[in-house]
């Protein structure tokens, strides 16, 4: 899923300064799911917003609503006839949903209020991890299931590199080297050998793509 | 045949959350965020609807919730569980109890009869009216429909002194002055209360209720205000100063008033009836050990109304207090035996919480009753009492707007009536008239349980 | 100056289990305060969310009570743990908007203690006072 | 007789535990983070309270846990656990479980029946409900030091037809068959889980008055078809197909009133069968509009004989203040079985006013009934079925003991089947559990395999413990405790001083 | 081909190799690089310059080697795979040639949040071994990476670096393997104190018989206090320096540790030339560049061949 973290309130306060009424809009989906940006998150975030307002003598407006998924039309729609109610949309949702309904509203001032972070896995309650960065050419395949471009601090192909020790990576001691963690899953699976091959450099273009990357499936169009 | 009496209900939703038995009590610490949650899952949508509010810091995860354990059971890191609503336990009192009370919000915001599934939850007998069972009919007696059928069960009774016999002139017309009848085609009648919060509001949501049901309230003389002038033809005046003091004007206008039972209460009554004669004057008394004789007396002196109350919890005011059933089950046989019962019209209430009180009640022989404490309920009411303490009203009862307390009132009389009619159906009985004093159509615990119970393990 | 004289409103969440005669005992106080003293039982203190402070801060108390199980104490085993740690998050939360955090209190209670509902607010209400008149309040007072 | 019941095999009971993922039990245990996944906990346990985990083991069947008594144990996962972070505790959802009627104990040990066929070996009261009255005040005093015969000498078979007509003897190996909950007001899937059951069981179930599905056809020798005033999907057909044929005059959760389907359950299938429209609620007529009295009861039981001249007929009444006369009539007019249903059953829906107010207890109306029947010297000459209110063995035990040859069960089925009791059964998609419903996904939540061993091993749990019963009475057959009202004793009309023998 | 790499001739006829390392300042001063040069020249045979190391902004190694050159030093230049895409890197190698530098040692830098360019943008679009599979396909094959011929290929002396120290012990060996797979000829090594853990790490070297095909330098520094010994031991990632050298360093007057730290210094070197398959020593005398004379001399590795 895709991991967010709601902004410092104080850079939040300034975006929606200028604004006098204001929807919270949430996602349901991802950054609901972790704790950042579904019904509850909003709720807490437009009553500090209104909190803080008051002890500024401020008078501002702000509503709350949460869409199932801001990044799909279909929900997006459920705003079509409150947007021009508010001065400003403050979205819970993760920068593909931000942007998603400034499209559809490209009159609307759409503000988020969460950092977009990464995809993350649910490691155990409270706490998510990193372990993909979508490089759109997966080779875990051979590396024992351990992703080194994002698990690896310097993303090596053939690490690790001369940093590696105890376990941990160089970058920070708290975070396993990925490579080791390759070494021993492989050892454990009698495959070290794959070791030995030199990974050729990464087709990065799959990564980075002409700008945006897409996908069209026209078996999956209407 | 008249036409049938139909009370119109509108759904009428509560200004606040009703308090109910549960709520749900859910750790999202520990949550897998699952995709097939079984907080998606929850056949109620409970989930969905959740929703903080803010007066009661009531989650609505506390009303919605239908006790159906999926979410509870299904869970895979078990985090959702299920609690006694606090709330709920404090509702009421033994006798007025969070199950009445959520039954009357029920019906007051519906208009319909309870209905549930899975046979009966409930105590195998209890005090009071839970002490007897009414009768069914099974094979061999008249056909009925019950509230959903073509034929017609009257609910209407008659107020007022009944003759017993007519006198004819040789020319053939009548020499007998026929006493005024009041006829309520519901045999329940809008009582003081015995506490609310200050406010008008309420007063007119019972003038309102009582009016477009075509029925009574009961208004002390003290608190007649020009504002509820309109509703005279649907108040009782209860009379507590002096009687001289209600003008001819007023009284001509009144179709009924109430007088405290006391030493000149007969003197009273033939006062007020020579000023208007076709008022009806109904006697209040207490319940009491000593009230039969009393009836007895006052029937026997020309009363056309008499109206028994007891206390909230339906006891009478006594030592070793006698419960309504009960007592008015004596005095009705009282009057009975003297052949006097015919003649007077008994009114009776306190204690009257659910709709089958009523049939119960008639059965045990009064004609109408009195409610008083359910019609608050229908306004949201949580018998908590605190008005009584001079403590706010939780609900705002005295902001209530009379429009919707006077629906909710409508609503919840609908339902009582319709129960009214399931039970005379199931009886086979056409009209309430005729159900008054049915004892035989009645079942009653202690003597179910001396023929039975009693006698077991006896050996030999 | 304690709580009560310096005329702050009250809001006290707690755990059910601490008075099964909650709803009588705290009428009293109900009665002597008004509205400057407001009651919200939970059937556990695990009960309470981050959204019931804010909500109670927002609608104009001065200062928020949480009146919990100790830990371990917990019928719902985990209701205390869960109590203290979404009070310390709701605290974090009214800090970043510059509301002072003690508003926000959580007390472990234990139950053997025998301390009905009222006796236990009124020995807050004696405490001195940590904080003064909200300032999100005084904004409610003049809008309405 | 007995020597058809000896001959008759009980099938095989077999572990059926929940559909859902957690069982409800009385306790809870919880494991904290302190474990390190040891496994001790999971050897120790003989009743298998903890399946292995990957992290941690995990205490998903706490429904079988002991509980607190099981500290004496030398097995006590609490105090062996060495990391002690096992964590037991009263379920706190359990109180707001069940009512009163069917209290949680109740609930949980019909559960653990179900799911084992055994009587549950925790702290759960599995033999009486919380109600305060009638069953509930109600215990056998077994005569002290008698143990009595062998438990397979025992027969528990009752006689269905005792009036000596030309009929057929039928005769059940237990004496209780299922009462009728009709297809619309339960699931397919649930009444079929029923009737395989009652087959295995080689005794009956009935339709109720919803018709008769296509696909109860391979079980018609174990169903009874119900006539009732709705005559909804009653053919000639239909009748022909059984062996007892049910009169439905009337149903003690709603006496007086005619059978209640809400809109929301009368989908397409449901309307078809009952030849209704699909969404609208049917309210079923009372009583019969064609019978006014005595004579056309008779003619109407008459009709059915003629139908068909093999099949027995029931006739289903309820509890009023002359339930007495009423069951006299039906058998003058020719009835083999009367079923009393008694006003606390019911498993539908129903006006809350009828069901708690309308008509008498089973427990009254029996002993007036059986004591009746004996003054008209006509008790042997037909079989009492009670109903309406039989939640346990010891319900059915002390029903025969007050009057009745047998007894009929609907709301035990159900709750063996994992009914909750919330009481929601009647609108909207229906159970949410999947058992009394027609909503076409909640349905799917139940399988006939799972439902058929579930009500199977419950019954036969209830038919260990009425040999059980028999055994201290010393009696060779369930027939001897007809009417034995020697056997029982109220708690509020007996002093423990005026007891004779043990108390249970 | 102008110039010939003087590592490569002084490895290829069996000479024990010094190099050693010079740090480019933190400006754009030319001086100090020859300053240092000039320190250097005469007892060393190749003078590595580091590519910003610590993610710290320096002078371009490029530049410094080049600098160097006009010294007339030997530079080897440092190139991390941290900083540049591919296509900076090949043209930095491009670049380094047409300069005049034949030996470059292929890094893949130490993560940029160590420097003072925390928020960087680490590229690390290629590592190091492919880094030296990139050089090699260059040199060897006359072809950028995709095949695209050059018109005319560097002409580079490959080298790689080899930390014995770090973990996971047992696959350091085999990553050495593939860095000479690669196409790795000369490998200079993490600073070594701990001797046991060195020849462990050779014996496995030569186990596998790596030591035929690359020349191995064994890194050294000499420890300037016991304060940096420490320093060293907790902070340096890679980096182990045992107790004992510690203690030791320790156990003398603070005025005496440089000494003392000449004196380990020399102690390693005269032990690894002992050990087989060890073809030289890289000194890496952090900002003491003065020290490199006088190590070359007491370690009698001087006069220089060449």
């Amino acid at each position: 899923m895709i991991t967010g973290e709601r902004k410092p309130l104080s850079e939040i306060k300034e975006m929606v300064a200028p604004f006098k009424k204001i929807l919270v809009v949430g996602c349901g989906t991802c950054v609901a799911e972790c704790a950042s940006g579904g019904e509850k998150e909003v709720g807490l975030l437009a009553s500090a917003l209104r909190m803080d307002a008051r002890m500024e003598g401020r008078k501002v407006d702000i509503k709350e609503l949460t869409l199932d998924r801001q990044c799909v039309f279909e929900f997006i729609d459920q705003l079509t006839d409150l947007i021009d109610q508010y001065d400003a949309i403050l979205s819970l949702g993760c920068g593909a949903g931000v942007q998603a309904v400034a499209e559809i509203f490209p009159e609307a001032v759409i503000l988020p209020a969460l950092n977009t972070t990464f995809i993350g896995e649910t490691k155990e309650a409270g706490l998510w991890i990193e372990n993909c960065r979508a490089c759109g050419d997966c080779k875990l395949g051979v590396f024992a299931a351990v992703c080194p471009i994002t698990r690896c601090a310097k993303g090596l192909f053939n690490g690790p590199c001369g940093g590696s020790k105890d376990g941990k990576c160089e970058a920070d001691a708290n975070t396993p080297c990925a490579w080791q963690l390759i070494i021993d899953r492989l050892d454990k699976r009698g495959q070290l050998d794959l070791l030995q091959k030199i990974y050729p450099p990464a087709d990065w273009s799959r990564q980075q793509g002409k700008g945006p990357r897409k996908i069209h499936r026209e078996d999956q169009e209407i | 045949m008249p036409p049938k009496y139909n009370i119109h209900t509108t759904r009428m939703p509560g200004r606040f959350q009703p308090v109910t038995k549960s709520g749900v009590i859910a750790w999202e610490e520990g949550c897998l965020k699952c995709t097939r949650c079984v907080k998606k899952d929850c056949v109620y949508k409970v989930y969905e609807k959740r929703e903080l509010d803010t007066r009661q810091m009531l989650d609505s995860l506390d009303s919605v919730c239908m006790d159906c354990f999926r979410c509870v059971q299904n869970c895979p890191n078990r985090l959702i569980q299920k609690g006694l609503n606090p709330a709920y336990k404090v509702l009421g009192d033994q006798y007025w109890t969070p199950e009445i009370i959520s039954t009357l919000w029920l019906q007051a915001e519906s208009g319909r009869i309870p209905v549930s599934g899975a046979g009966y939850g409930g105590p195998f007998s209890g005090p009071g009216f839970d002490a007897m069972w009414t009768d069914m009919s099974e094979i061999v007696r008249p056909t009925r429909d019950g509230i959903h059928g073509r034929e017609y069960i009257s609910t209407t009774v008659d107020l007022g002194r009944k003759l017993m016999a007519l006198e004819f002139a040789p020319d053939g017309s009548l020499m007998t002055r026929t006493p005024p009848l009041v006829e309520i085609p519901l045999p329940v009648i809008f009582d003081l209360l015995p506490w609310s919060p200050p406010g008008e509001q309420i007063t007119l949501a019972l003038l309102e209720g009582a009016k477009s049901l075509g029925t009574f309230t009961i208004i002390r003389q003290s608190d007649l205000d020009s504002e509820i002038e309109q509703y005279l033809p649907n108040i009782i005046v209860f009379i507590d100063k002096k009687p001289e003091s209600l003008g001819p004007g007023l009284l001509n206008r009144l179709r009924m008033v109430e007088i405290p039972d006391g030493k000149n209460t007969i003197a009273i009554k033939t006062m007020l009836k020579e000023i208007n004669p076709e008022l009806i004057v109904i006697i209040r008394l207490p319940l009491s050990p000593e009230v039969s004789e009393r009836a007895l007396t006052l029937t026997s002196e020309g009363a056309e109304v008499l109206h028994f109350y007891a206390d909230e919890f339906g006891l009478e005011h006594a030592d070793k207090p006698l419960f309504i059933k009960e007592r008015i089950k004596e005095i009705h046989l009282c009057l009975v035996e003297k052949g006097l019962r015919d003649q007077v019209t008994f009114l009776a209430g306190g204690g009257i919480a659910m709709a089958e009180h009523m049939a119960k009640l008639i059965i045990c022989g009064t004609d109408a009753l009195t409610i008083d404490i359910p019609l608050l309920v229908a306004m949201e009411c949580r018998v908590c009492r605190r008005c009584k303490e001079g403590i706010d009203c939780p609900v705002e009862l005295d902001k209530v707007d009379p429009e919707w307390g006077s629906a909710r009132i409508r609503n919840l009389m609908a339902g009582w009536h319709n129960q009214l009619l399931e039970i005379l159906g199931a009886m086979g009985i056409r009209e309430v008239r005729r159900l008054r004093g049915e004892m035989g159509r009645a079942m009653f615990f202690e003597d179910l349980e001396k023929e039975v119970f009693a006698t077991m393990g006896k050996r030999g | 100056m304690n709580q009560k004289d310096a005329g702050l409103d009250i809001t006290i969440f707690f755990c059910q289990r601490f008075d099964k005669d909650q709803d009588t005992n705290r009428r009293a106080l109900e009665k002597e305060l008004g509205s400057k003293i407001k009651f919200f039982p939970l059937p556990c203190s695990g009960r309470i969310e981050p959204l019931h402070l804010m909500r109670a801060l927002e609608t104009g108390a001065d200062k928020v009570y949480l009146l919990a199980c100790q830990e371990g104490a917990c019928r719902y085993l985990e209701g205390s743990i869960r109590a203290r740690k979404r009070l310390a998050y709701t605290q974090g939360l009214i800090e970043e908007i510059g509301l002072e955090g003690e508003r926000l209190e959580l007390i472990n209670v234990t139950p053997e203690n025998h301390m009905t509902i009222d006796e236990l607010a009124r020995e807050l209400l004696a405490r001195e006072a940590t904080v003064s008149l909200s300032p999100i309040k005084a904004v409610i007072s003049n809008e309405y | 007789m007995a020597t058809e019941t000896n001959r008759f095999v009980f099938p095989e009971k077999r572990e059926t535990p929940s559909r859902f993922r957690n069982a409800i039990g009385k306790y809870r245990i919880t494991i904290a983070k302190a474990c390190n996944n040891c496994g001790l906990c999971i050897e120790l346990c003989p009743y298998g309270v903890f399946k292995k985990g990957l992290r941690k083991p995990k205490p998903s069947c706490d429904h079988l846990c002991l509980g607190f008594p099981c500290s004496k144990n030398t097995f006590y996962c609490v105090e062996r656990c060495p990391e002690k972070a096992i964590s037991l505790a009263v379920n706190p959802s359990f109180e707001i479980l069940g009512d009163k009627r069917w209290p949680a104990e109740l609930l949980a040990s019909t559960w653990h029946m179900a799911e084992t066929g055994k009587i549950p070996h925790q702290d759960l009261n599995y033999k009486t409900g919380n109600s305060s009255g009638g069953f509930d005040k109600l215990r056998f005093v077994f005569p002290e030091g008698k143990t009595g015969g062998k438990s397979d000498e025992i027969s528990t078979a009752i006689e269905l037809n005792r009036s000596g007509d030309s009929r057929p003897r039928i005769t059940i190996p237990i004496p209780l068959y299922l009462g009728g909950m009709s297809f619309g007001s339960v699931s397919i899937a649930t009444m079929l889980s029923r009737a395989r059951a009652a087959t295995a069981l080689n005794t009956f179930c009935c339709t109720g008055e919803g018709g008769y599905p296509d696909e109860l056809i391979p079980y018609d020798n174990h169903i009874i078809t119900q006539v009732a005033t709705g005559l909804f999907g009653v053919r000639e057909e239909t009748i022909k197909r059984v062996r007892i044929v049910e009169f439905k005059y009337a149903q003690g959760a709603k006496p007086g009133l005619g059978g209640h389907l809400l809109g929301d359950k009368v989908t397409q299938r449901v309307a078809q069968m009952r030849e209704a429209i699909a969404g609208s609620a049917l309210f079923s007529p009372f009583p019969f509009h064609s019978v006014y009295s005595v004579e056309d009861h008779k003619k109407h039981v008459d009709w059915i004989k003629e139908i068909n001249q093999k099949a027995l007929v029931s006739v289903k009444v309820s509890t009023p203040t002359d339930v007495d006369m009423v069951v006299v009539g039906s058998y003058y007019a020719g009835a083999h079985i009367v079923q009393l249903d008694g006003s606390y059953g019911g498993t539908g829906a129903a006006p809350d006013i009828s069901k708690k107010n309308i008509a008498m207890p089973i427990e009254y109306a029996l002993p007036k009934v059986h004591k009746f029947l004996l003054e008209e010297g006509i008790r042997d000459k037909i079989t009492i079925i009670a109903s309406g209110g039989i939640r346990t063995a010891y319900d059915m035990a002390k029903a025969i003991a007050m009057g009745a040859d047998g007894v009929c069960l609907g709301t035990a089925d159900l709750v063996a089947l994992e009914c909750i009791r919330c009481h929601h059964c009647e609108s909207g998609r229906g159970c949410a559990r999947g058992i009394a419903t027609t909503d076409f996904e909640l349905v799917k939540l139940m399988e006939l395999e799972w439902g058929t061993q579930r009500i199977i091993n419950m019954y036969e749990a209830w038919r260990d413990q009425l040999v059980y019963i028999l055994k201290r009475f010393d009696m060779k057959s369930v027939t001897e405790l007809t009417g034995r009202f020697d056997t029982l004793v109220h708690l509020d009309y007996m002093g423990k001083e005026e007891i004779e023998g043990e108390i249970e | 081909m102008k110039y010939e790499s003087r590592l490569k001739k002084v490895l290829a006829a069996g000479h024990f190799a010094v190099t050693a390392e010079c740090g480019p300042p933190k400006g754009a001063e030319p001086a100090v690089i020859r300053r240092k040069g000039r320190i250097l020249k005469g007892f060393v045979d190749s003078v590595n310059v580091t590519d910003n190391q610590t993610g710290v902004v320096r002078l371009s190694s490029l530049a410094a080697c080049a600098l160097l050159k006009k010294e007339g030093l030997d530079p080897v230049f440092q190139m991390v795979t941290r900083d540049r895409n591919r296509i900076a890197l090949q043209s930095d190698i491009l670049g380094a040639s047409a300069l005049g530098i034949r030996n470059i040692l292929c890094l893949s830098g130490d993560h940029q949040s160590f420097g003072n360019q925390a928020q960087a943008k680490g590229v690390f679009d290629i590592d190091s071994i492919q880094l030296i599979q990139t050089v090699r396909q260059m040199r060897d094959e006359g072809k950028v990476l995709g095949g695209e011929p050059l018109s005319e290929p560097p002409h580079l002396f490959i080298g790689a670096a080899a930390n014995p120290f770090a973990d996971p012990f047992a696959y350091r060996v085999i990553r050495l393997g593939k860095k000479v797979a690669a196409g790795a000829e000369f490998i200079q090594t993490q600073c070594i104190y701990n001797l046991a853990r060195f020849k462990e790490w050779m014996k496995r070297v030569r186990d596998r018989g790596i030591d035929e095909k690359v020349y191995i330098l064994g890194g050294i520094t000499p420890l300037k206090s016991a304060r940096m010994a420490e320093y060293m031991s907790k902070q340096v990632a890679g980096m182990d320096v045992p107790e004992e050298i510690i203690n030791r360093m320790k156990s003398v007057p603070a005025d005496k540790q440089r000494q003392e730290g000449l004196k380990i210094a020399i102690e390693t070197i005269e032990a690894l030339r002992q050990i087989k398959g060890v073809h030289g020593v890289h000194i890496m005398a952090i900002e003491w560049e003065e020290a490199v004379p006088q190590l070359v001399g007491l370690a009698g590795l001087y006069p220089r061949p060449y």
